[in-house]
């Protein structure tokens, strides 16, 4: 016993004294996974280019390669990375940089935890003009950037389109997109009949966000301003209820499958089990991937296409995004320099994130022809111009996001009226928010 | 210069007193047993000697030394224990050695003491098992192999054949006698058992209710029991208590039912009532005396005892000859040795006839 | 200058003052500044302003906390019965020295050396209805899956499920100690009399281990009323809060929402349910065995 | 005749619901070890073919090729081993004070680490977390280590053993002249090993296990611990091909412990089967 506690500690010992360098320091932490086994150092991945982990592992292998004198410590931490982050906080030890949602930018900001941007940015050319609509609006607060938006992200309709042309809901090559309810429920219907399989592949097995994210797309909709004040929610409201009455006609008519949960719907949509898979930009890349891949279900029969409008003709999409913030903590100048210049490296390779299937921050990247080339991209670029976060002074999205999908699930499973799980996420919701320090 | 000396020590556990102003000497090489029934203080007085219970009040000495407050182990003495107390993941060797080394005996010395002890006891064989593997007499002998390597000048021993059976008592009883002569060391031996108190004591402690009631040799505590705690607690059927009235300078005792016994005692002071101390072998079946009804006959083979019951409803035990032909129900005569009587006054107190 | 006795005293204090320093450290005081904390409205990342009990009335009123509240009774109702009798069934069956004996105390202790996010990550690929594992045999006889962590109704079941799953390793090992202790010849005595197997279970070994029954539905209850992992790593307490049991609801208010006054309050409620709970059951059943 | 006929099919009763009841007990984990042995692009078509070939290491490879995995593994190793042996020290001695030795009010004390028992672990955390935020104790092995001691189930356990002893033993080794310490130390500790094995096994196994204090308190990736590495290396939701890898996490974070207790499989029953009460 006491061979092995000597053996242990000189173990990490060893390992914990690392020879002295001059370089500066800088420590990021991120979400998004850890694959080393598949992107070698400064070799391309192995397989699956376009994950996310793979990209940002490459990428920022690059940038130390490119920045000799500095060093990154790059702290990974499991998705969402709140409660670290929030303890490290407590603790007055976070990280210099890290990667957060526009959606919790609102908390951080409001404790003083993040520091403003827009002058730091300025200094390695980069301003808020550069930016996508959606972009600049998701990572402004009182007119400050707090951030360096890294991506927006929205869920999307994921078509297998295989099985609509089955169903006969194609046209020149295109899918036939419902423009009303009505329209909606005759071509899920038809889509049963015809192929036996329900028309929606939704997570709905410990699942909230997706509920929330359909509930916002579809009231901006119908230019419904749900959040009067940044402390208000309205739901119970005429377009709220027409939303869930939808939603909860297609569960009760078995339009959707309904026991599946985050993984087995992705898997399952992967397989041919639905028409459209409702989800976000995330996963363009794995289907098609799929779809280019002979003898799989999914093979030439993919396309992706924003939230088709049912309530009204203007586009409009609920959109969130990553975004890199800094810390407000004691730092050198040089430390600070360096921070600068690690987010204007990942400014400049807005490109290579957006190969994820997000939606890029960056304007010209956006407008860009090897953007606009990658697949199906001409088709959701719009988004970025239109989509729209939720007002930039509302905290704890996340909070409120699980309160309103827990009731939304309890309207459409059945569990609750529809009345009274709206007026009971508005009133959850207003509690939250009044009860905010 | 005693061995060992208590000199006015008193003990309570919170309210309750359990040894009231306690005196007590015992001459060196002397074997004393304190002999009780249980909860009486006998093992707390055992205890304070040890080091393992404090003194409230009052000294002890030993060779002429204060030690009651010292550190058990700075006593010079050593105990046995009625459970044995072995350290059972020690051998029998370490468990012999362990108090020398606590007090840095040399090596050869620890050896040499074990071996002698070991021989001494035939316990030789088994020194290197460990206490599991022990039977109850071999771990009683390594108990007290454990307290003689010690050289103490006071060996205590609580309750030490209450664990064994009722034939390596007798076989243990009789080693401890031989050991007792062979070490020549003060002993005080603590048993609820009058027969061990008999056998190996060359003075029995007898105490009861706080108190010291007696201090005498076995054969002072038999024949001549201070009062009436002492007789009916020594001697086994006990002693028959009949209430008497006396009278006369050379008392003369008479029954209920106006039976008139002289008696040897003299020099009675007055009291208010009297009872006649009786020892079942002063009571004999014959064809005269008292008369009794027979309610319980114990045959013991060299002799019987009768239980029996008197005209007033007395209760007696009673002696007959192992070939007793009486049965339940008889009625028979008991006569009564009255030289041999004991007479109590009403505090209890104990008045006998001068021996020769 | 000290008398002996208190030196000796003192001493003997040295036994028990690394821990009691330990525990006053890091258990009594967080506790303490946590009941103190419960009276302010006070924010993770500082500033606290003095609200009374301001944070208890809210949390009487709160119906997400009482519905926490009654949703660990439920799970505690649901899981301590079965804790404290399925291992006592086991140890019964495993009371015994063989070779196939040993190997199956084995297999039933071996769940307890899982952490939680195991456990959970595995009894999630059990469970799914769409893929897993029970409702692939469901399948295989035509049956449609089960809903475990969709349906209100269900969803604590489940979690119950594989607490029992996870926890029932310990309980057989007390019990199987406590059997052992159980004297032979009681048993042999109880063959003479010719007593049936039940009657030997009800009359004699039963009430021979009562107070290891005792010991497991205490120790079960304290555990089971801390449920947290569980639902927290795979129905982050839904549907609709069904399975949200009040570890969960201090967690969210403290951690997520910041609101630590708030939670600090919710964690007292805790400690006194549990509290209560325990020192009633020690008490009932100190009454009914005479103090055993 | 009849009566031992009746005994033989008794036993066959117990052995059949026994293979039953272990088949139900195991399967979920032989269920995991075989989709861990599974390719990621096998899973997302299908789990009903898990106990079908082919199987693949691919990963196990990948789970291996991260660079701070045995680094984590030895956090894990250093902390539970470290904090099992706090808690065996302090328990013991403060046992052994309980039970054993008078000091001013002990019994209020004992009954006071007895309410401790009802203390549960979150209704503390996030004030302890500010404690030692205070004290720089995050990202720190002392701070990993320390929480953990303050538990009061070894000094309840330890207690009620060494009440177990006969005190004539103590008392003996008095006569022997042994100090308080030494008595401890060399007639009562060594008595003490099963309640010791029993103590060391829950609290490595809890120690082991931790998850949230871990995930609070080591915020650096080179203080992660086994399970929260592992858990932060979950690749999410752009990543469908996971199954595999998931299972394989759990497979591996258990791996270690699991060796453990089969090779200990043995002496560790008879310890806990031997400790709680004697």
């Amino acid at each position: 016993m006491k061979t092995l506690v000597s053996l242990l500690i000189m173990a990490l010992a060893i390992s914990a004294c690392s020879p002295k360098d001059e370089r500066t320091h800088v420590t990021v932490q991120r979400i998004f996974g850890e694959c080393r086994a598949n992107v070698p150092r400064d070799q391309a991945p192995l397989r699956n280019p376009d994950g996310e982990c793979e990209i940002l592992t490459g990428l920022i292998d690059q940038f130390e390669r490119e920045n000799p004198d500095i060093d990154l410590t790059v702290n990974i931490v499991a998705w969402p990375g709140y409660d670290q982050l929030s303890a490290q906080y407590a603790a007055g030890n976070p990280p210099d940089v890290v990667s957060i949602h526009m959606s919790s930018m609102p908390d951080y900001q409001s404790r003083g935890l993040i520091v403003p941007l827009t002058a730091e940015l300025a200094q390695v050319g980069v301003t808020a003009k550069a930016f996508t609509p959606a972009a600049r609006q998701g990572v402004t607060i009182k007119n400050e950037l707090y951030g360096l938006p890294f991506d927006n992200w929205t869920p999307l309709w994921h078509i297998n389109t295989g099985l609509f042309a089955k169903a006969g809901l194609m046209r020149d090559g295109e899918p036939i997109l419902p423009r009303t309810p009505e329209d909606l429920l005759a071509q899920a219907r038809q889509f049963k009949a015809a192929t036996g399989k329900p028309y929606f592949v939704q997570s709905m097995i410990n699942e909230r966000a997706a509920y929330t994210r359909n509930l916002y797309t579809y009231l901006m909709n119908q230019k419904a301003a749900f959040f009067e004040d940044p402390k208000h929610i309205r739901l119970n409201t005429p377009e709220a209820r027409r939303i869930v009455a939808l939603f909860k006609q297609i569960y009760d008519e078995s339009l959707t499958t309904k026991d599946q949960d985050y993984s087995s719907a992705t898997q399952g949509f992967m397989n041919g089990q639905g028409g459209v898979y409702l989800v976000g930009t995330w996963m363009i890349g794995a289907y098609e991937a799929e779809a280019n891949t002979p003898g799989q279900p999914l093979y030439k029969s993919y396309t992706v296409k924003p939230y088709p409008m049912l309530f009204g003709p203007e586009q409009a999409a609920y959109v969130d995004g990553h975004a890199w913030v800094v810390s407000n903590r004691e730092r050198t100048p040089t430390q600070n320099e360096a921070v600068r210049r690690f987010l204007k490296f990942l400014y400049d390779h807005n490109y290579d994130w957006s190969r994820t299937g997000h939606l890029p921050t960056v304007q010209a990247v956006a407008q860009s022809p090897q953007y606009l080339s990658l697949p199906h991209r001409r088709d959701i670029v719009a988004l970025s111009e239109i989509g729209r976060t939720l007002p930039s002074e509302v905290q704890r999205q996340f909070a409120i996001q699980d309160i309103i999908g827990d009731e939304l699930f309890s309207a459409i499973a059945g569990h609750k009226p529809i009345e009274q799980a709206l007026t009971d996420a508005e009133t959850r919701t207003n509690d939250l928010l009044f009860h905010l320090l | 210069m005693s061995a060992l000396d208590i000199r006015n020590v008193t003990k309570a556990y919170g309210p309750t007193t359990v040894l009231d102003d306690i005196s007590l000497t015992a001459e060196s090489n002397e074997f004393i047993a304190f002999l009780g029934p249980s909860g009486c203080g006998k093992t707390t007085l055992l205890r304070m000697i040890a080091g393992l219970e404090t003194v409230d009040s009052g000294q002890i000495h030993i060779g002429g030394q204060r030690i009651d407050e010292l550190a058990p182990g700075e006593r010079g003495v050593a105990m046995v224990f009625q459970h044995y107390a072995l350290y059972p993941h020690m051998t029998i060797r370490e468990n012999m050695a362990f108090g020398l080394k606590n007090i840095k005996t040399s090596k050869t010395e620890i050896d040499a003491r074990i071996g002698e002890a070991a021989r001494i006891l035939e316990i030789e064989a088994f020194l290197d098992k460990k206490p599991g593997q022990l039977s109850g007499g071999q771990k009683q002998r390594v108990a007290i192999g454990r307290a003689i390597v010690k050289k103490p000048d006071i060996f205590l021993f609580d309750e030490p054949l209450s664990n064994l059976d009722a034939a390596l008592r007798m076989r243990t009883r009789l080693e401890l006698a031989q050991l007792r002569r062979r070490l020549k060391a003060t002993m005080i031996l603590v048993t609820h058992d009058q027969v061990e108190a008999m056998t190996l004591a060359d003075r029995i402690v007898v105490i009861h209710g706080r108190k010291i009631q007696q201090v005498g040799t076995p054969m002072e505590i038999y024949g001549r029991p201070a009062n009436r705690f002492v007789a009916s607690f020594v001697g086994s059927p006990p002693m028959n208590f009949l209430p008497v009235t006396v009278s006369g300078a050379k008392a003369v005792a008479t029954l209920s039912d106006g039976t008139v016994f002289a008696t040897a005692i003299t020099n009675l002071p007055e009291s208010r009532s009297w009872e006649l101390g009786l020892r079942p072998e002063h009571v004999r079946v014959n064809d005269t005396g008292v008369s009794a009804k027979v309610e319980f006959v114990e045959r013991l083979g060299e002799r019987t005892l009768i239980y029996a019951r008197l005209s007033d409803g007395t209760a007696i035990t009673a002696e007959d000859v192992g070939l007793s032909r009486l049965n339940m129900g008889d009625e028979v005569h008991l006569s009564i040795d009255a030289q041999a009587a004991h007479l109590f006054d009403a505090d209890g107190r104990g008045y006998h006839a001068e021996t020769a | 200058m000290l008398s002996a006795k208190a030196k000796t005293q003192l001493g003997n204090f040295l036994f028990v003052a690394p821990y009691m320093f330990v525990f006053a450290w890091l258990l009594v005081w967080p506790l303490m500044s946590g009941m103190g904390l419960s009276l302010f409205k006070a924010d993770l990342f500082g500033g606290a302003t003095f609200v009374g009990l301001e944070n208890y009335g809210r949390l009487l009123s709160d119906p997400v906390f009482l519905q926490a509240v009654g949703n660990t009774f439920l799970f505690v109702l649901l899981c301590v019965p079965p804790l404290a009798i399925i291992p006592l069934i086991l140890a019964l069956l495993l009371n015994r020295s063989t070779r196939v004996a040993a190997f199956f105390r084995g297999v039933f202790f071996s769940s307890s050396v899982l952490s939680v996010t195991i456990v959970t990550l595995i009894w999630r690929m059990v469970l799914i209805p769409d893929g897993g594992f029970v409702a692939n045999i469901l399948a295989v006889f035509g049956l449609p899956p089960i809903p475990f962590f969709s349906d209100p109704g269900i969803v604590m079941g489940s979690m119950a499920i594989i607490t029992v799953w996870w926890c029932l390793g310990l309980p057989m090992m007390l019990y199987l100690s406590a059997l052992q202790q159980v004297p032979q010849d009681i048993y042999e005595a109880a063959a003479l009399d010719n007593s049936r197997w039940w009657t030997t279970l009800t009359r004699i070994t039963l009430p021979s281990i009562s107070r290891t029954v005792v010991l497991v539905v205490i120790m079960q209850c304290v555990l089971q009323f801390q449920l947290f992992g569980q639902p927290q790593l795979i129905t982050q307490g839904g549907p609709n809060g069904a399975s949200r049991p009040i570890v969960l609801f201090i967690f969210e208010v403290g951690f997520r929402r910041w609101d630590i006054g708030y939670a600090a309050a919710a964690s007292q409620i805790l400690f006194a349910i549990i509290l209560l709970v325990t020192l009633g059951q020690y008490l009932l059943t100190r009454k009914r065995t005479g103090d055993a | 005749m009849s009566h031992s006929r009746n005994q033989k099919w008794r036993e066959v009763g117990v052995l059949i619901s026994l293979i039953v009841l272990g088949l139900i007990m195991v399967s979920p984990l032989i269920w995991t070890v075989m989709l861990s042995l599974k390719s990621n692009g096998e899973l997302l078509r299908s789990t009903a073919n898990a106990f079908n070939p082919p199987y693949t290491g691919e990963n196990y490879a990948a789970i291996m090729a991260n660079s701070g995995v045995f680094r984590w593994l030895l956090n894990s190793a250093f902390v539970s081993t470290l904090q099992t042996l706090g808690v065996l020290i302090l328990s013991s001695l403060a046992g052994y004070g309980f039970a054993r030795l008078e000091f001013p009010f002990r019994n209020q004390l004992f009954l006071i680490v007895l309410f401790g028992l009802a203390i549960p672990e979150q209704a503390v955390i996030i004030t302890r977390h500010q404690m030692f935020a205070d004290l720089h104790l995050h990202n720190t092995y002392p701070g990993l280590i320390l929480p953990g001691l303050a538990a009061p189930f070894g000094v309840f356990l330890m207690t009620q053993y060494f009440k177990a002893i006969p005190k004539e033993l103590d008392e003996a080794a008095m006569l022997d002249s042994a100090s308080r310490f030494k008595i401890f130390w060399k007639v009562l500790l060594p008595l003490t090993l099963p309640a010791q094995a029993t103590l060391g096994i829950f609290t490595f196994l809890a120690s082991w296990n931790d998850y949230w204090w871990p995930l609070i308190s080591a915020t650096r990736a080179d203080m992660f611990t086994l399970t929260v590495g592992i858990a932060s290396s979950q690749i999410n939701f752009a990543q469908t091909s996971g199954l595999g890898y998931l299972m394989t996490q759990a497979v591996f974070a258990s791996l270690p412990i699991l060796i453990v207790y089969i090779i200990f499989q043995k002496y560790i029953v008879r310890a806990v089967a031997g400790a709680a009460v004697r």
